[in-house]
């Protein structure tokens, strides 16, 4: 039996049937969840997808945050549940403030799809386990609201508690404060990041590497090795 | 140094996707009572030297080719006293 | 005001009637009279004049369109022809592959970001309402001068309009053109193209029929925009005033076409839809007239039931508005319930506005009064057809007398030199990574090759490996110079890049875009075009599955160049053995396939050091274009080439500059013996390759070439980090991509 | 009906991109003198009822929760007199 990891579809949601390919690929059980879900189905873990949810309108991630899953979502990350936010998932996560710290429109104000490289700084969390620390991957990155901003003394926490858990190596793609790409909150169980792992699992599309798959399988580890 | 604000709103019958998405989440957020949104800019803009007719006709213009499009756009310019 | 139902029509005969404000000719008012046998009402007025413009009914373009009809090639891959509101194509395993392509050029002038947008929005409901699940987009851009000012203004908006729609949808963006010539100063081409996958038995109509089936209005409430649109931006010069009383322009909610897809897509797993209809240009008078007139019966629609944004609205504009992001489906009575329940999943309004009748009539009620009663046949399909007058313009022997071939070249090598790194940094030869990296192109995480490769590659069946490929290519300097070799040549150019990917090519769309039909010039070319085009898709055996017009793309007096934007889609059994355009491995050898003759007419070298255009453009032999695009998919099968880049504009050293630097690699180039290095670098002979063949492979593929008749020269070798012209120059990787990268961003920042 | 208009604006130390631009492309336009912009968003909201305390604080709250991420933005509320 291996692990059944969650992926929630909101009004808007893109990277929703990609993900839950990148999930199966790994070995996992992708279960498809609904934003007015009042239930999680019992699944092991959650990824929130990237996409423009509700639009985008308002803020990334604004409205979403407010749908009935999110309610169990954080309850479950709270509780420990290994939560991932990619892309649009990452500013959701920041707008419910289970991590700090907010998105904004990119520096150059352009929407920006590249193959981005990034160094794991934080191999310990859930979600990056199969990475080592310094290691540098590519993944595609693809967003307009994708400038990580916090205030000094957010940033200095994060950092001195090792929750940078990703950073833009060569190119900082839209002005995020530090090169930050991606963080994790306290206890390692919440990660959030702008790149998208999901879209870097098969050589034959998108860049052709297979630098994201460590997301999954460092979750397939984490949850069945328990 | 004074302010002086620019307001660009979508015209009346133009469709606001932006407005209307902030007014269907509101019940569910738990506002009630809030018949319309309509979501615009605000541009604040910090002018030097005096504010008189000459500079405000000169961002009525600026709003009127550059800040708004007045196919689809509105706009108010106004003076918004001293810039803090 | 009183309201202007049918009776009140048939009892004022003589009330005057704004007609040619909605941009109807005086015969083709008296012939509304004649059908009708009486006045139009108001709402039959705005019906028949948005119906009847140029944009809907294809007045002035339709008797040349119908060699496409009948000039079909023998393929029988197509399932759905010209007509509907997308072509379908059988791609083998029991799926079928629509695609389309469209123009939003008018309204993309006027307010770029929206225009653009919901250019993009319109094209996927056009897919969607095949029965297909949209899976790429692409966008053949045209602009005025590179450093005119109001390029600054358009290119941006209209570039983070296709994006911001585009990417807003989960579309990935898989190639398209970007194209500067000051003759589309005035009048940008904002060409869309949507690709949709589907299974054989998914395919959906545009048709009502069976008496008492409900007629459902879905998707975004109807508001004020956009009305006179289709008449006023699409068909008229911009100088005309229209009847515009509201803005023409929309704006476009991605947010809702998204919910759109996936609440249509659901309806179409529970087979809850009979038939189904976007709603484009014309909106809702479209949208009925055309389901009832392609359907059996008639149609009553009670237009207070459509829900609206501004309750101010009257019912000649509710009929007329051209708000985005609505459908329109016909359902079994039984079935309306299910079908609302998926609605309302997708937070997507529908609403029951009439039903399918067993009488011959469109009737229209408002208030409980009737204010449309017309057979729709006469709204939708039998509009009024004109035979333009044409005439070769008498500049164009001039034209073509003004020979490129006797243009001063380069005197050294160095001068060479100097002009190749110009060609590669001018603004239509220069990378478009700038605009193409504002599009996603990874979305749904099938994409198998994007821009800049030579097409847009997408998986469609993950367990087979099956795929599409998709080119657009259209080429106005040539078209200018010959109308009728223009096209092919886009056609050929098309066809060319869809081969050097590996897939083989199945289907064309088009989109062409000129200026006034009532210029006789214009109408020559637009005639000479549609018959090349028409006669080059059956030498191919492609044929034309469906397409767009733009006429009046015109400012004052002058139109812009003719600018046919011809689509191919190709099928590929196993995406792994597509064929990238980067040269990579060090050591292989470069192979120049097909005949290279002195043709600098209409070239990117006469335009960038010349600002030339004169002469006749390149040859085109289909049957040669035929033969290399069966060895370019062979040797893809086969594994005898890991890189292929076709030849078009720039010529040689184009090609071998975008394939040096997509791979990193450098290349030694040896000119052929008795060839000028001038024009064996410049160029832009038809029927063309560049192809990069591994040494283990060498003698199967010049066996190849030999036995099936292909000239296949060997001219270098992929090495180092330079591109080396033996005896003439060489040019360090680095100093190329800067010429090439940094042009378009210096214009637009 | 009465107008509430609650205006959101990035807090001064936050890098304002979008305004930036505005200012920059304000001389090669030919207006000269604007020493800062910054672009925001302005919300008009339609209330029904009366516009007494209760249903502005209501609207402030709003404005805290939802219309803006008060980690990055201000905003201000207030009566736009009666809607058009
Ligand atoms: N507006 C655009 N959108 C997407 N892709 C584009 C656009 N413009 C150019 N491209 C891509 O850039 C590459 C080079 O374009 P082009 O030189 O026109 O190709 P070719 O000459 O081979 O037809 C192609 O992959 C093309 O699809
Ligand atoms: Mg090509």
């Amino acid at each position: 039996m291996t692990a059944r990891v969650g992926v929630i579809t909101f009004p808007g949601t893109l990277d929703d049937r990609d993900t839950q390919r990148a999930v199966r690929i790994a070995g996992l059980e992708p279960v498809p969840l609904w934003h007015r879900d009042k239930d999680l189905q019992q699944v092991d873990a959650v990824v929130l997808p990237g996409g423009f949810s509700y639009g985008d309108y308002l803020r990334a991630g604004a409205i979403s945050r407010f749908s009935p899953v999110m309610e169990k979502v954080i309850e479950g990350a709270r509780e420990g549940m290994p939560v991932l936010g990619i892309c649009n998932g990452f500013q959701v996560l920041t707008e419910t403030h289970l991590l700090p710290g907010a998105m904004l429109r990119n520096n150059h104000l352009h929407f920006i799809c590249r193959d981005q490289k990034l160094r794991v700084e934080n191999a310990e969390t859930a979600w990056t386990s199969d990475y080592e620390v310094g290691q540098e991957i590519s993944v595609p990155l693809k967003n307009i609201d994708g400038r990580y901003v916090a205030d000094e003394r957010t940033l200095d926490m994060l950092e001195a508690e090792g929750r940078v858990a990703f950073r833009y190596v060569d190119v900082n793609p839209n002005g995020s404060l530090r090169d930050i790409a991606g963080i994790t909150n306290e206890a390692g169980n919440v990660v959030g990041l702008m790149p998208h792992p999901e879209h870097a699992v098969e050589p034959l599309v998108g860049t052709g590497r297979t630098d994201g798959l460590g997301f999954f399988t460092s979750i397939l580890k984490k949850l069945v090795s328990v | 140094m004074a302010r002086v604000v620019v307001d660009v709103m979508l015209k009346p019958e133009i469709l606001d996707p932006q407005g209307q998405a902030v007014q269907r989440a509101l019940p569910r957020l738990g506002f009630e009572g809030i018949a319309d949104v309509r979501q615009g800019k605000r541009f604040e803009l910090e002018v030097e030297g005096p504010v008189d007719e000459a500079a405000l006709a000169r961002i009525h213009e600026m709003a009127e080719t550059f800040l708004a499009n007045t196919v689809i756009e509105d706009f108010t310019v106004k003076v918004d006293g001293e810039a803090r | 005001m009183t309201l202007d139902t049918v009776k009140h029509a048939g009892e004022t005969p003589d009330t005057d009637q704004p007609w040619a404000e909605l941009g109807l000719k005086p015969d083709e008012y008296e012939r509304i009279r004649e059908i009708l046998g009486r006045r139009p009402t108001g709402a039959e007025l705005a019906m028949y004049s948005v119906m009847w413009s140029e944009h809907c009914s294809y007045k002035s373009s339709k008797v040349h369109l119908r060699q496409f009809g009948e000039k079909v090639p023998a393929n029988d891959a197509m399932l759905v022809g010209i007509g509907e509101n997308a072509g379908v194509v059988d791609v083998g395993q029991g799926y079928a592959v629509t695609f389309k392509v469209e123009s939003h050029n008018h309204p993309s002038y006027i307010e770029p970001y929206q225009g653009a947008a919901t250019g993009i929005g319109g094209i996927v409901r056009d897919i969607l309402a095949m029965g297909a699940r949209p899976v790429a987009v692409m966008d053949p851009l045209r602009f005025g001068a590179a450093d005119h000012p109001d390029t600054k203004r358009v290119l941006p908006g209209v570039v983070a309009g296709i994006g911001g729609y585009g990417n807003c949808l989960g579309l990935p963006n898989i190639g398209g053109e970007v194209v500067f010539d000051a003759c589309y100063q005035g009048n940008p081409l904002v060409n869309a193209l949507c690709v949709g996958v589907m299974k054989h038995e998914d395919i959906h109509l545009a048709k009502a029929s069976g008496a008492g089936n409900k007629v459902i209005l879905y998707g975004a409430r109807t508001g004020g925009d956009g009305i006179g649109g289709v008449s006023v931006l699409a068909s008229e010069t911009f100088d005309s005033t229209g009847p515009a009383k509201r803005p023409a322009v929309q704006v476009g909610d991605p947010f809702q076409e998204k919910l759109l897809i996936e609440c249509t897509l659901e309806i179409f797993r529970e087979d809850l839809v009979d038939g189904i209809q976007d709603l484009g240009g014309a909106g809702l008078s479209c949208a009925t007239s055309e389901l009832a007139s392609a359907g059996s019966g008639g149609m009553r629609v009670e237009l207070d039931t459509v829900p609206l944004r501004d309750s101010s609205l009257s019912p000649e504009e509710i009929l007329m508005s051209e708000s985005q992001e609505r459908m329109c489906a016909v359902v079994e009575p039984g079935k309306v319930e299910r079908f609302m329940e998926i609605c309302e999943k997708w937070d997507v309004i529908a609403t029951v506005i009439g039903e399918v009748t067993d009488g011959e009539r469109l009737e229209i009620f408002w208030h409980g009064e009737q204010i449309v009663d017309v057979p729709p046949r006469t709204v939708a399909h039998e509009g009024p057809v004109y035979e333009r007058p044409y005439a070769r313009p008498d500049w164009q022997d001039a034209l073509q007398a003004d020979d490129a071939n006797k243009l001063p070249r380069p005197a050294t090598a160095e001068e060479l030199r100097a002009q190749v790194l110009k060609v590669v940094a001018s603004p239509n030869q220069a990378s478009k990574s700038w605009i193409t990296d504002q599009y996603d192109r990874f979305v749904q995480g099938n994409t198998i090759l994007s821009q800049p490769e030579d097409s847009g590659m997408v998986r469609i069946d993950e367990e087979t490996n099956l795929g599409v490929a998709v080119a657009t290519d259209g080429n106005g300097r040539y078209t200018k110079l010959d109308p009728y070799t223009g096209a092919q040549l886009a056609l050929a150019e098309s066809y060319r890049n869809v081969a050097a990917s590996g897939a083989r090519p199945l289907a064309i769309s088009n989109c062409l875009n000129f200026g006034s039909p009532e210029d006789p010039a214009v109408m020559w070319q637009f005639a000479e075009a549609t018959r090349g085009l028409a006669d080059g898709c059956l030498e191919l055996g492609t044929p034309v599955t469906g397409g767009n017009v733009s006429l009046y793309n015109q400012t004052g007096e002058t139109a812009i160049h003719p600018t046919p934007v011809v689509a191919v889609l190709g099928v590929i059994d196993d995406v792994e053995r597509r064929t990238p355009i980067a040269f990579a491995e060090e050591g292989q050898l470069l192979y120049l396939l097909g005949d290279t003759a002195e043709e600098l007419g209409g070239s990117a070298w006469s335009q960038v050091i010349h600002d030339h255009l004169g002469g006749l453009p390149p040859k085109v032999d289909l049957g040669r274009e035929k033969l290399l695009g069966e060895i370019l998919i062979s040797a893809s099968r086969d594994g005898m080439a890991d890189a292929a880049h076709d030849l078009s504009d720039g010529g040689l050293i184009q090609a071998l500059v975008e394939s040096c630097l997509r791979g990193g690699k450098g290349a030694r180039i040896v000119v052929p013996d008795g060839m000028d290095p001038f024009v064996f670098l410049f160029s832009e002979s038809a029927g063309r390759a560049l192809v990069s063949v591994p040494r283990s492979e060498e003698l199967r593929f010049t066996d190849m070439c030999g036995a099936r008749g292909l000239p296949a020269t060997r001219v270098g070798v992929v090495d180092g980090e330079e591109i080396a012209i033996q005896g003439q120059f060489s040019i360090p990787l680095a100093e190329l991509r800067e010429a090439h990268e940094a042009t378009i961003p210096a214009l637009l920042v």
